[in-house]
């Protein structure tokens, strides 16, 4: 084992093992449970960083791999399988800069009953970097449960405005996403005839004998209802806004910046490359579903008065447009559906830890009654204004690119270029709530409730203890948009492989206008032929290679 | 020469990452380093413009790949971005200058000078850019800047309101430009500038319509034109120096240069399109302009009058023209928007000119400098802006004669509301305590007035000017010498400004605290006034239908979505446990019977009793 | 043996089964309900017999075996229950033993 | 045996009717059968019931008639009837093609996978401890539960009894 596997596997047990000394009331005092935490949450961040700079973007499949075929499950198919690929490699290095900003503000949060606290975010944080570790779908998912139930417990006990019963709805509502997944992943182990259980063997198996397509729109169809409730894709997202709103900061952060991720890595990275014509069979209806995220959701949200809330709608909207990058069908649109989960994980994060500093200045999250608040708080306005225009998708930060990447891809097909039309339509939507909440919290005078509350408790400008968490999600975001190519290299050279199959799918199913010499010449039901016409026309090529 | 290129780029970028990251206290360090770094851009493009021996250099490495996609970042310097890159980096540079003295006393310089940087360093991203993609991206970054910078009086909340409108309005145009960016990548498989030429020139059937109309629409946002001006004249809340940058000389003109970069998209119904498009708005903003009281707002419906007169020029298929005309304004526009922040220090912030009058006297360097100015806009024989106007009005005469009436008709209301700016504002009496106690400022302002001065004079004597600068506007130009008419339009251009001159002399020699024209021409004045009601019908929008839509919406996805589809299975499912509940009464018989029936039923059906 | 065939044992098995279930139903003594349940339990077992007689398989007398022996423990634990039941209640009369309702 | 009310004549006609049970099974040849059923039916389970019957001293059933018990009982012959009409129609009563009695075969327990009918104590026992191995553990283990559980019940009983 070289130390980038033992990194990669120290990134889950570090916290893992921090989380269970924690739980076992070691060490026994405060301060004790908090260097602990420095050091689950700080060893995932550097594991992660050192991993997204060690991947070797040139070979293809998974790096640092970790292998133990013999776990006891082995006739379930079931692998002890840790590795990380071009699409996992960013994600994971996210959850690590996430996960630190978040525990960082946890650890300085001087909730009740810290350990607790701490030992349920180190058991998260462990899930969250096993989720994206993991090669075997199994472990997958259960990483992906140890991240979700501390979610619902720290919602209970910790939760703002009433938090038991939307910690009973969000419950609900993710165990039945998860649920719903399990089963669709159950059905994949069932139902193909594969070694392992995990994607490249699962491919291999349905290379070699293909699968109905019925079944493969079944099995879709399963994966993508459970994953879409846990991705809170339109009409299934109304726990979202209301969770994040009751949640406590670093909860919001983890769940809405990275376990959220998990619904869509699981059907961009395994179920739509296994299931193509599943997934194309699909795309109509989610295209639609994706619209609503971003159209009707876009809307509410400019409704909303409370911050937090607008920012958790904000959140379910920008998923959207990962859907609407998934539901494409092509490598094009799916790859920039990552680069954009990469940026929204981040934007999202610093979003919600900028409305818990403002919250705490202000006393309030109502945004009429704020206002003024640049004068007092420069470095808190800069960054929140950074944030809010990372979220709105302005060049320079990495949402940007995600942006560009799915409106390009659904320009592809002429069928989708209506969606094209209307999904842009969000990029005003977002600019009207983000700068709306700018304008009413940071600029012009402060409110009559501000100034009574001031009274109390002068408002205070960022301190160095919260610069840090807020500074090193945004840096990352910075450098996400200037060199884009740092993240998107990986991912498109893993993407490209996987989505070989869909892009010929995909294809097949239109005729691009522009690049086929006529319609009539091609007979759409055959793949072959479409292509080998699509490489005799001289026009497909981007021409840039003179 | 990459290099140098990309020095010019980072650099600006660099001295605002200084200044946020160390400097936010220390403003006026970080004002000296602003300077010095407009004044490097201006030697490094200097650099750029003449070391080129006049050829179209390229550079360009990737930015982002994603299946097929390729983005590239690279540079195209041909002509027209050397001029614009002039003009940009002179007219920054001057501009710098100038705030140093305007900005002297403010509270925020790190932020002001920080956002400058930033802008300048957006700017030059759009002059050096060789693709559409990276266009769209330092197009968004201008928008950002200037949004920070409109904001800058962060306290008022005109400035917050003004701040936020342009942004959106700006991304209303946006969204067209991106689409249309979409949908030529997918119509040529390329978003390069060159390359896209050299297919259109291989193929035009390409081209559509809607594609160019698509494009444009980022003009149509950036430029302020019809429908989206509204935000420019409220723009007008951020500091001066600001206004005469990025809302007059630069960024607005950036519309301009977009189009010239792309002129090979627009079918010919497109173009004329444009053409109309900008000579009504040439006149709509003219008629707006002459009711307007703050000297700023004057000056920006001048500058969406102008913008429609490039876009007219454009429209008629005479881009270079339209360049001309955009260094041209630069320089004269430039110099009346500081020429009014020197009044504006002078009289402390006071913006209304019927509050001035009689500051000849008092600041007559400023004085003089704003009458350049003013003739040079009008279109006065043989200052600048007589030139570029008049060969736009000629094409038009020559080309398309409904776009020349609409656009005569501007000119002659151009020369009217500039001389009553000026009357009102220089000649005469103080009518206010403030500009009765005004005087010249000092060096730091004036010295920029002087420069642009004597660049609105000279810089329509095209043959003077380097030839690396104006190479792009030279064959268009020679097509505009080579049309007929010219006498009779020497005639009618000097008929225009004369009778301008003397309509304002007559109505706004005298002038008390009210408009004469709101005495005399009270519906005139009114409907003028009224800006035909864009504004109400966009606050109507926003008010009325964006706003109660969204409520509405909101609504009913708690009504539909969190009510009937989540708390409705909540509720079915009760209903069910409601109906079990009363199947277990307790007693131990009625179980025994319920097995019974089961039993009864299980048989039954096990016979085929049900038709199995 | 040649007058009574295969169909008569079931009909006994199932009329025992069925007296079984009637007793089940209408007495309310535990303790004959208690007995109507083996009743029925033997109705089953006789007719379990008869087919692994008819079918000439063992497998089904095997199961009467088992049947018995979970009969036994069920009246074992059942009288049990009874015993404590009615120490508590002083009664062995289902209706007087409801719970859950009045 | 259902329709005495008082519990002791019902025991009696249980008894009467297991050990006729017995006798079918005899029929039946299943001899090993009929002897258990004799001796676990009507020897000891019968006992336990007298003497459970003896112990809590249960007269017959309130004689007090009120319209539930009429109506339940009135149910319950009615389902009776339907219960017993089912059955014979399942019975297939009638239908010669059911089945006859066919002669019992010696020798080997064992026909291929299915165990032969037989009347020898031998091939039962081999029935037991080979094919039903696992059942009858577990029946085993049953019965110690089921002997656990009934001193554990009646020993909290008494200590209930004793707090009372």
């Amino acid at each position: 084992m070289n130390l980038d596997q033992i990194l990669l596997l120290g990134s889950i047990i570090v916290p893992a093992f921090a989380s269970i000394l924690l739980f076992a009331g070691i060490g026994g005092s405060d301060s004790f449970a908090k260097k602990l935490a420095y050091i689950g949450f700080g060893f995932p961040f550097i594991a992660g960083i050192v991993l997204f700079l060690h991947f070797d973007e040139t070979k293809s499949g998974y790096c640092f791999e970790i292998f133990h075929p013999r776990m006891g499950l082995q006739e379930l198919k079931i692998t002890f399988h840790l590795g990380l690929n071009g699409v996992s490699s960013p994600l994971f290095a996210m959850a690590g800069v996430v996960g630190l900003a978040a525990g960082l503000t946890a650890i300085r949060s001087g909730a009740e009953r810290v350990r607790l606290y701490l030992a349920l975010l180190l058991t998260m944080q462990s899930g969250l970097m096993g989720l994206f570790a993991s090669v075997d779908l199994f472990f997958y998912y259960l990483f992906h449960e140890f991240a979700l139930i501390p979610t619902f417990i720290m919602i209970g006990l910790w939760g703002g405005r009433d938090r038991r019963s939307v910690a009973l709805e969000i419950t609900i509502y993710l165990t039945l996403g998860a649920l719903l997944s399990l089963g669709g992943l159950v059905a994949l182990n069932v139902m193909v005839d594969a070694e392992k259980f995990d994607f490249p063997a699962l491919s291999e198996a349905l290379a070699s004998t293909a699968m109905l397509e019925s079944t493969q729109s079944k099995i879709f169809g399963l994966l993508l209802l459970g994953f879409g409730i846990l991705v809170a894709l339109f009409p299934f997202h109304t726990w979202a806004a209301k969770g994040y709103e009751a949640a406590p900061t670093s909860v919001s952060m983890l769940h809405a910046g990275v376990l959220k991720k998990f619904g869509l890595y699981g059907l961009i990275q395994i179920a739509a490359p296994l299931l193509p014509e599943g997934a194309l069979a699909w795309s109509p209806l989610l295209l639609w579903l994706a619209l609503g995220n971003v159209l009707i959701v876009g809307f509410v949200t400019i409704a909303q008065t409370n911050l937090k809330s607008m920012v958790g709608y904000g959140s379910v909207m920008h998923m959207g447009y990962c859907f609407l990058g998934l539901a494409v069908c092509s490598s094009l649109g799916a790859g920039s559906a990552v680069m954009l989960m990469v940026a929204h994980g981040l934007s999202v994060a610093l979003m919600f830890l900028l409305t818990n500093y403002i919250q705490k200045r202000s006393g309030t999250f109502e945004m009429n009654e704020m206002g003024g608040l640049a004068t007092k708080t420069p470095i808190l306005a800069c960054f929140f204004v950074a944030a809010s225009l990372a979220t709105i998708g302005l060049p320079g930060f990495g949402n940007f690119w995600g942006e560009f990447g799915v409106f390009l891809s659904l320009g592809e097909n002429p069928d989708h270029r209506l969606f094209l039309g209307l999904a842009a339509l969000g990029i005003i939507i977002s600019a009207v709530f983000g700068l709306r909440a700018v304008a009413k919290i940071f600029f012009g005078t402060s409110s009559e409730e501000l100034n009574e509350y001031e009274k109390d408790k002068p408002i205070l400008d960022l301190k160095p203890s919260e610069i840090i968490p807020a500074g090193i999600i945004l840096s990352a975001l910075l450098f996400l948009g200037l060199w884009p190519r740092g993240v998107s290299d990986r991912i498109d050279h893993e993407i490209s492989t996987r989505y070989e199959k869909i892009d010929l799918a995909a294809l097949s199913q239109f005729t691009p206008a522009c690049c086929l010499p006529s319609p009539s010449d091609v007979d759409l039901d055959n793949n072959q032929s479409s292509l080998d016409s699509l490489e005799k026309s001289p026009e497909i090529q981007p021409i840039s290679d003179h | 020469m990459e290099t140098v290129a990309f020095s010019i780029l980072l650099l600006p970028l660099l001295s605002a990452l200084i200044t946020l990251l160390f400097l936010r206290k220390s403003g006026n360090i970080a004002a000296l380093l602003s300077v010095a770094t407009s004044g490097g851009i201006l030697v490094f493009a200097l650099y750029l413009i003449f070391n080129g021996e006049n050829e179209v250099y390229t550079w360009q490495t990737t930015w982002m790949k994603m299946s097929g996609w390729e983005l590239s970042f690279g540079f195209l310097i041909d002509a027209p971005a050397r001029l614009l890159l002039f003009v940009v980096s002179f007219v920054g540079f001057l501009i710098h200058v100038f705030s140093l003295g305007y900005m002297a006393d403010d509270d925020a310089k790190a932020r002001y000078f920080g956002g400058l940087s930033i802008f300048m360093f957006s700017m030059i991203g759009i002059t050096l850019a060789d693709n559409l993609i990276m266009i769209f991206v330092f197009w968004e970054l201008v928008g950002f800047s200037s949004y920070l910078l409109i904001a800058h009086y962060l306290t008022t909340d005109e400035a917050a309101q003004a701040s936020k409108k342009a942004f959106i309005v700006n991304r209303v145009g946006d969204f067209g430009f991106l689409i249309g960016i979409v949908l030529t990548y997918w119509a040529f498989g390329t978003v390069n500038l060159l390359e896209l030429a050299d297919l259109v020139d291989f193929d035009p059937s390409l081209v559509t319509t809607f594609l160019g109309l698509a494009l444009a629409c980022g003009f149509i946002g950036k430029s302020a034109q019809f429908p989206l001006h509204v935000w420019l004249p409220d723009a007008m809340a951020g500091p001066t120096p600001v206004s005469a940058l990025i809302h007059a000389a630069t960024m607005v003109a950036a519309g301009i240069y977009l189009l010239l970069r792309i002129d090979f998209m627009f079918t010919p119904q497109s173009l004329s399109l444009l053409a109309i498009l900008g000579a009504s708005m040439g006149l709509y903003a003219g008629f707006c302009a002459l009711v307007q009281r703050d000297i700023k707002k004057i000056l920006a419906y001048s500058t969406l009058s102008q913008l429609g007169y490039m876009a007219a020029a454009f429209g008629l298929g005479m881009p270079g023209i339209a360049l001309f005309h955009l260094m041209t304004h630069a320089f004269f526009k430039a110099l009346m928007f500081l020429g009014s922040g020197s009044v504006i220090h002078a009289c402390h912030h006071e913006q209304d000119i019927f509050k001035y009058g009689g500051l000849r006297k008092k600041m007559p360097i400023t004085a003089i400098t704003f009458l350049v100015g003013v003739l040079a806009i009008s279109g006065v024989n043989f200052l600048s802006g007589y030139f570029s106007k008049d060969a736009i009005l000629l094409s038009a005469y020559n080309l398309n004669m409904p776009v020349f009436i609409l656009l005569y008709a501007g000119a002659i209301l151009t020369a009217i509301y500039m001389f009553r700016l000026y009357f009102i504002t220089f000649e005469g009496q103080a009518r206010s305590e403030k500009a009765s106690q005004a005087h010249e400022n000092g060096s730091l302002m004036t010295g920029p007035l002087i420069l642009l001065a004597f660049l609105s004079i000279f810089a329509g004597y095209h043959s003077f000017l380097p030839l690396a600068i104006v190479e792009s506007l030279i064959p268009d130009i020679e097509r505009v010498a080579a049309m007929p008419n010219h006498l009779w339009m020497i005639v009618l251009g000097t008929f225009a400004w004369v009778a301008g001159v003397i309509t304002a002399k007559s109505f706004y020699g005298r002038v008390g605290d009210v408009d004469p024209l709101a005495q005399k021409l009270p519906t005139f004045y009114a409907l003028c006034r009224s800006k035909l009601f864009f504004d109400q019908i966009y606050s109507f929008y926003i008010k009325q239908i964006q706003d109660p839509a969204a409520r509405f919406i909101e609504v009913m996805e708690l009504l539909f979505i969190s009510g009937l589809m989540v708390r409705g299975s909540a509720g079915v499912t009760a209903l069910f446990a409601l109906l079990g509940k009363n199947c277990y009464i307790g007693k131990i018989h009625a179980y025994a019977f319920w097995f019974v029936g089961g039993t009864i039923g299980f048989l039954a059906y096990a016979l085929g009793i049900f038709g199995n | 043996m040649e007058t009574v065939s295969p169909q008569h044992f079931l009909v006994l098995a199932f009329l025992l089964f069925a007296v079984g279930f009637l007793g089940v139903v209408i007495r309310r003594n535990l303790l004959l309900v208690l007995m109507s349940l083996e009743l029925m339990l033997n109705g089953v077992n006789v007719a379990l017999v008869s087919f692994s007689r008819t079918s000439l398989n063992l497998d089904g007398s095997l199961f009467v075996f088992f049947i018995m022996t979970v009969a036994a423990t069920e009246v074992a634990v059942g009288l049990a229950l009874l015993v404590a039941l009615y120490k508590k209640r002083q009664s062995v009369f289902s209706e007087d033993i409801s719970l859950l309702k009045n | 045996m259902i329709a005495s009310r008082h519990p002791v004549p019902a025991a009696l006609f249980m008894i009467i009717s297991l050990v006729s049970v017995a006798a079918l099974f005899v029929l039946l040849e299943a001899f090993f059968l009929a002897v258990l059923q004799v001796l676990v039916y009507a020897g000891a389970v019968m006992v336990l019931f007298l003497f459970i019957i003896m112990l809590l001293d249960v007269g017959p059933e309130g004689g007090k008639v009120s319209r539930i018990k009429v109506l339940s009982g009135l149910a319950g012959c009615l389902s009776f009837g339907i219960l017993v009409v089912l059955l014979l129609q399942f019975s297939g009563i009638g239908n010669a093609e059911v089945g006859s009695w066919q002669p019992i075969q010696t020798g080997e327990p064992v026909n291929g996978d299915s165990l032969l009918f037989s009347t020898s104590l031998k091939n039962f026992g081999y029935g037991l401890f080979t094919k039903y191995m696992l059942p009858i553990q577990v029946a085993g283990f049953l019965l110690l539960a089921a002997m656990v559980g009934v001193i554990v019940l009646s020993k909290k009983s008494l200590s209930t009894g004793e707090a009372e």
